[in-house]
């Protein structure tokens, strides 16, 4: 797994950021009609597109709650969304993490509210550029309020990592391929909980309080991006509306 | 839909066909916004934003090297998928109805593979051996009506935007690109057909009420190279003839804009 | 798909046929005993059989109508059909035959006298030789007859196509392969109007009218087959019921 | 079937047989009309028709060339695949037992592999590199009882009925062609038990609502190839050897039948 | 299938054995805590476990039968349980011997008694070595009595064979892979009757009476193993209790 | 379960947990008996028998040669399988929640692949050619909690207890054995948090009841090689590192008896 990569030139990363610095982020709201809530995001050279259905009855029957809505996530990667062709239809590793981005998710919405019933999240990749878990995750929230799912917060998304045995925000394709770490992270920032924690990789305990602190910082500012891109959709509404 | 709700609808429908009008304010023979974008995914090696009206479909291109067919030694080999998935439509959650998908594909497939678009000949790298392998995966993404002809857009415009790279003697990838070896440019228009009116781009509406679709495929010199009715229903050999000739006309204007997107391209 | 084929010798085309000449056609009705009707037909190089059973209760539950039966269509080619072996089971081929055929099919029966029935018809190839679909379609209709299935007519099917920028009757193996275009038809005889209708190839638009003019002549004559190979069943059961 | 129209039906069956009687007014030894039609498929290398009163069954042969096993790569390989497709029975299409046909298919293909029927070294092209690779594929087209005969007949059939090219010394195929190196005509029989009567050849009838089921396949020499006991359901050793004893008298009826058949074919 | 072994030196088989002499075989019982029932059998080089779950209500709900419960068994072989490495998951002879192990243990229970429901046993093989389906059905009537589902008798099975013209008891892997028959048996000791026969060779039928009646000798031998192990399981658990 | 026992069954559980009990009368940081057996399966180059209370998980390895990944030319290749077989559970039959054993097989597989637990590097036999190939495949037999520990113990345990044959020159297998080249014996910990409490190893009937999951993998350096939390819920970050503390401890005992049970094997 290792190559000999110099990570970091002049104090700066493979593709000239500060370690605590994100990649450009651009969300958009509303852009599917058919779907009861929808957002795209560029985040980096991901693309990806999610669309939210429900609160809808729940089928199969079986799968209902009698005291809360299920919430199933789809994460799906476009075949062309990666250098080597992926075959088209599910993978074991989107299945974990449509798993992983339901138990992130959850825990912010008032699911209580609707029994019976579902909520579906789909995430679709088109292209893929490290860290589209975290990226997912961030749109299926926006998604999710796009949709009126009632909520006690928005879910931001970030993964920090280890490069260099320097902790670092939001990886690259190189620094997430050959470095020593990852942490996607989900936060839920009212509560200040990880929602979303994986970890591959090598660290002490001291580098994992520093990347949690990192990946944190990283989640702030994403919500502040999901925050705006939610109020832009209102106003620009509101100024159509007029 | 209910059927009693599907039958005031169909009422109403047809009742604006009369006087020749249709839900959205179109004429019979009117498209919806079409919006052609190119290049919209770059690990694809070519890629193709469509939308007609609320229908939104991305179509990309993945190109690798394979052996050809047995009995087909000396022609590339091509592929079409279509993914009817969730997230454009609730109704493809609950048990996706596979054979739509398939049809889909398939149509999409031969409109393109049978209208000789593609110099398959030239995708030959060793006869008998070594040949290009061209994937084009159409994913629905926002589903409104008419997928048929959305696809279909999607396809012909992402096999367009493709740049492949180029291959030494020994069939490995140099640094240098090259575009497919396009010949042709195939378009489809999709008809519905309700009561006896012939409508151009159906939308969704249109669509769950209809009584039989029918799609022709015309290339630029004004020939047929693809017919398929899809539904129940029939058609008179009177309404096939003039469905052919508004497809010429309705296929060139589409045609114009995918010409304007590829010149734009280079 | 070219091959240097010389498709015509003195107006004779390669298997000995004129231009608008089908091939032998041989359909035996009520083949099978467990079927509740069935039919056998055999096209040129084609051996098919077909089967149906219905109608009965639509089942899963969710496919029911409430205003009539829905009509299934499945065809198969048995592994040993072709020359180079198929892989049994459903083939996206098979799949997308199956709903032209019930496309097909469905304008000429009355399923509206069979709310929230099903009606099944089996499609089974074990010869195949170029125009198994319209001779499915052709054996399927005999079948639903004799299975007592209510129906406005019958439904003959054939297809026309392109060979030498010649228009032909009923394509033969070579002229499927190396022809210029293929348009396999069927017909409503009363109404005159098609209800399969699909075409690959190239053609100017006289030529498509005049292929659907050619392509109309061979399903009238594949009806009157039809219907004769029905009155010889009824006839020779009559002769055994004396 | 309900259980209690069952339990009806079992009675009769039962007050019947008390009497020595069947249904359809055979003995407990008759087989109901036995038709065999040998190359009925010509795409096929080789194909069989086999009809048992009103159950029946065509069985195909294709053969293609490819590697052998690892453990035995001085052998052919031989595979057989049973399809019950919904067209023989309303019963195959709700979610067919799938089971079934597996154990339709691995009875057909024991009764010939263990059998010694096929001489599987003659197969071989290239010791460990390249064999002959025989499919043997049965499609049920008309279920009216007794698949396990009909379905075991038609194998046996189509594999003395196939023709496959000669090769030449690269493995590559001439227009010449070669029947398979077979050595044996193993023919299964098969019982039903119901109450204490063993009744062979039972008819879907009888299926219904038998105890127990068993089959026992002999060669020409008389000898023993292959059994199984079906279903729920038990046998005692002296109904099994008189089974056996059945067995070759009428394995030996239908193994004339098909050497008739065999022999028209030349 | 041949190969040049010598099967017998002095009398004795290519593991020791004599003619009728079973391999060493230690029967467990109760060895899950999750399961209603269950077992462990070592039989030679064979390790398998069984466990039974039931009687439960059946679903789906169209199998229930309205007299007496359904008995579904299967059979299932760790990847890791041969030489060559096995595919995960169910194979054709897996669901084969499935159902030929319910078909030989169902005459023994008393299903009548459970309308409606289902009874489950699950055989899982950790090591093969000739002979698992017999020992599979073995370790299955045990841990069916210890679930408590009430029966008849116990199932005892085991193999016979033809090895260089003789009859032999509970085949070897040699002798199962080389030797000229094989003849997996199960009795129903009280009835003396065969609930399982298969056969796969070449015998008479004078050797198929003398494999019966061997074979008939071995599962009696192995009934009182089975017995033993339930009686030491009891006897255990009363002197725990006490 | 139903949610009202489900909600007593928690009611009742927090309620210990407040005075710092569980329901068997462990503490929050006790492991229930930890049993390992090593080499159980001799079909199996390796195998691992793993007893965590009443759960039990048995692990095989299987090695054969292959193949590399394109993109990892110097590497052999690693893959690991979970099978949650209805023996271990009454859940399981209903059809089984197949992305449970996805995400087992994943995490299991994460664990040992990215803590660089194997030298991938030593399983290469022709740089881009051929590589050895291990298949890690685990059988949950009895569940009753805490399956994350248990598979990922016994995973480590079988690959410590591999002997796969030594290759000669050309890549055929000889008679010698050789141990898989194996650097660091990385250890999970999972744990529950129910209302404030993160209780370690949980049992099913905690699992039952958790508001989320987490598992830290440690090694022996007392470095963290990877983290998961599963399920719905959330952690604070000082939760987080508390975590991480404990499953050093716990880990360094996990990884002693596992170290007692290799030097016993050789």
């Amino acid at each position: 797994m290792e190559k000999d990569i110099k990570f970091f030139t002049n104090g700066k990363r493979i593709d000239g950021r500060a370690i605590d610095e994100l990649r450009n982020i651009k969300i958009e709201v509303g852009v599917f009609k058919r779907a009861d809530g929808s957002s795209y995001i560029e985040w980096g050279g991901n693309k990806i597109y999610c669309a939210v259905y429900g609160p809808r009855e729940a089928y199969p029957r079986f799968l209902q709650k009698s005291d809360r809505a299920i919430l199933k996530c789809r994460y799906n990667m476009a075949s062309f969304a990666v250098e080597e062709r992926k075959r088209p239809g599910p993978s074991r590793r989107g299945v974990e993490i449509g798993k992983v981005t339901q138990g992130a998710l959850e825990p912010a919405l008032l699911l209580e509210n609707f029994p019976k019933c579902m909520v579906e999240v789909n995430i679709e990749v088109i292209q893929a550029d490290a860290g589209t878990r975290c990226a997912g995750i961030t749109a299926a929230s926006v998604a999710l309020a796009n949709a009126g799912i009632p909520m006690k917060e928005l879910v931001p998304a970030c993964a920090a990592g280890k490069v260099e045995d320097k902790i670092v925000l939001d990886l690259c394709k190189e620094e997430d391929n050959y470095g020593q770490a990852d942490l996607p992270l989900a936060l839920l920032p009212r509560r200040n909980e990880f929602s979303l924690l994986q970890m591959d990789g090598d660290l002490t305990e001291e580098q994992l309080e520093e990347a949690l602190d990192l990946g944190r910082k990283g989640c702030l500012q994403v919500y502040e991006i999901q925050k705006e891109a939610l109020k832009k959709k209102y106003i620009t509404e509101d100024v159509l509306n007029e | 839909m209910s059927s009693v709700l599907s039958d005031i609808k169909k009422d109403y429908i047809i009742s604006l066909l009369k006087n020749g009008k249709r839900e959205d304010g179109r004429g019979l023979n009117d498209m919806r916004d079409l919006k052609i974008e190119l290049g919209i995914a770059n690990k694809a090696e070519g890629s193709c934003f469509v939308q007609i009206g609320d229908t939104k479909v991305i179509a990309g291109v993945k190109c690798e090297t394979g052996a050809p067919f047995p009995d087909t030694p000396n022609q590339g080999v091509f592929t079409t998928n279509a993914e009817l998935i969730p997230m454009a439509s609730p109704d493809f959650e609950a048990g996706p109805p596979r054979e739509d998908s398939i049809e889909l594909a398939r149509i999409v497939d031969r409109g393109i593979r049978e209208s000789g678009a593609i110099d398959f000949q030239k995708l030959v790298i060793k006869e008998g051996e070594l040949v290009r392998v061209l994937f084009v995966d159409i994913h629905i993404m926002d589903y409104n009506g008419n997928l048929f002809d959305a696809a279909g857009i999607a396809a012909i415009g992402a096999l367009y935007n493709t740049k492949m790279p180029v291959l030494d003697e020994e069939g490995k990838k140099t640094e240098e690109l090259m575009p497919l070896p396009m010949k042709k440019i195939p378009v489809p228009c999709t008809y519905a057909k309700i009561a006896d009116s012939i409508l151009y781009d159906p939308s969704m509406e249109e669509e769950s009420v209809m009584d039989s679709r029918i799609t022709a495929t015309t290339e630029d010199n004004g020939r047929i190279s693809a017919m398929q009715k899809g539904d129940v229903g029939s058609f008179k050999k009177e309404e096939i003839l003039d469905i052919v000739r508004r497809s010429k006309v309705k296929g060139d204007e589409v045609r114009a804009l995918l010409k304007e997107k590829f010149s734009e391209m280079r």
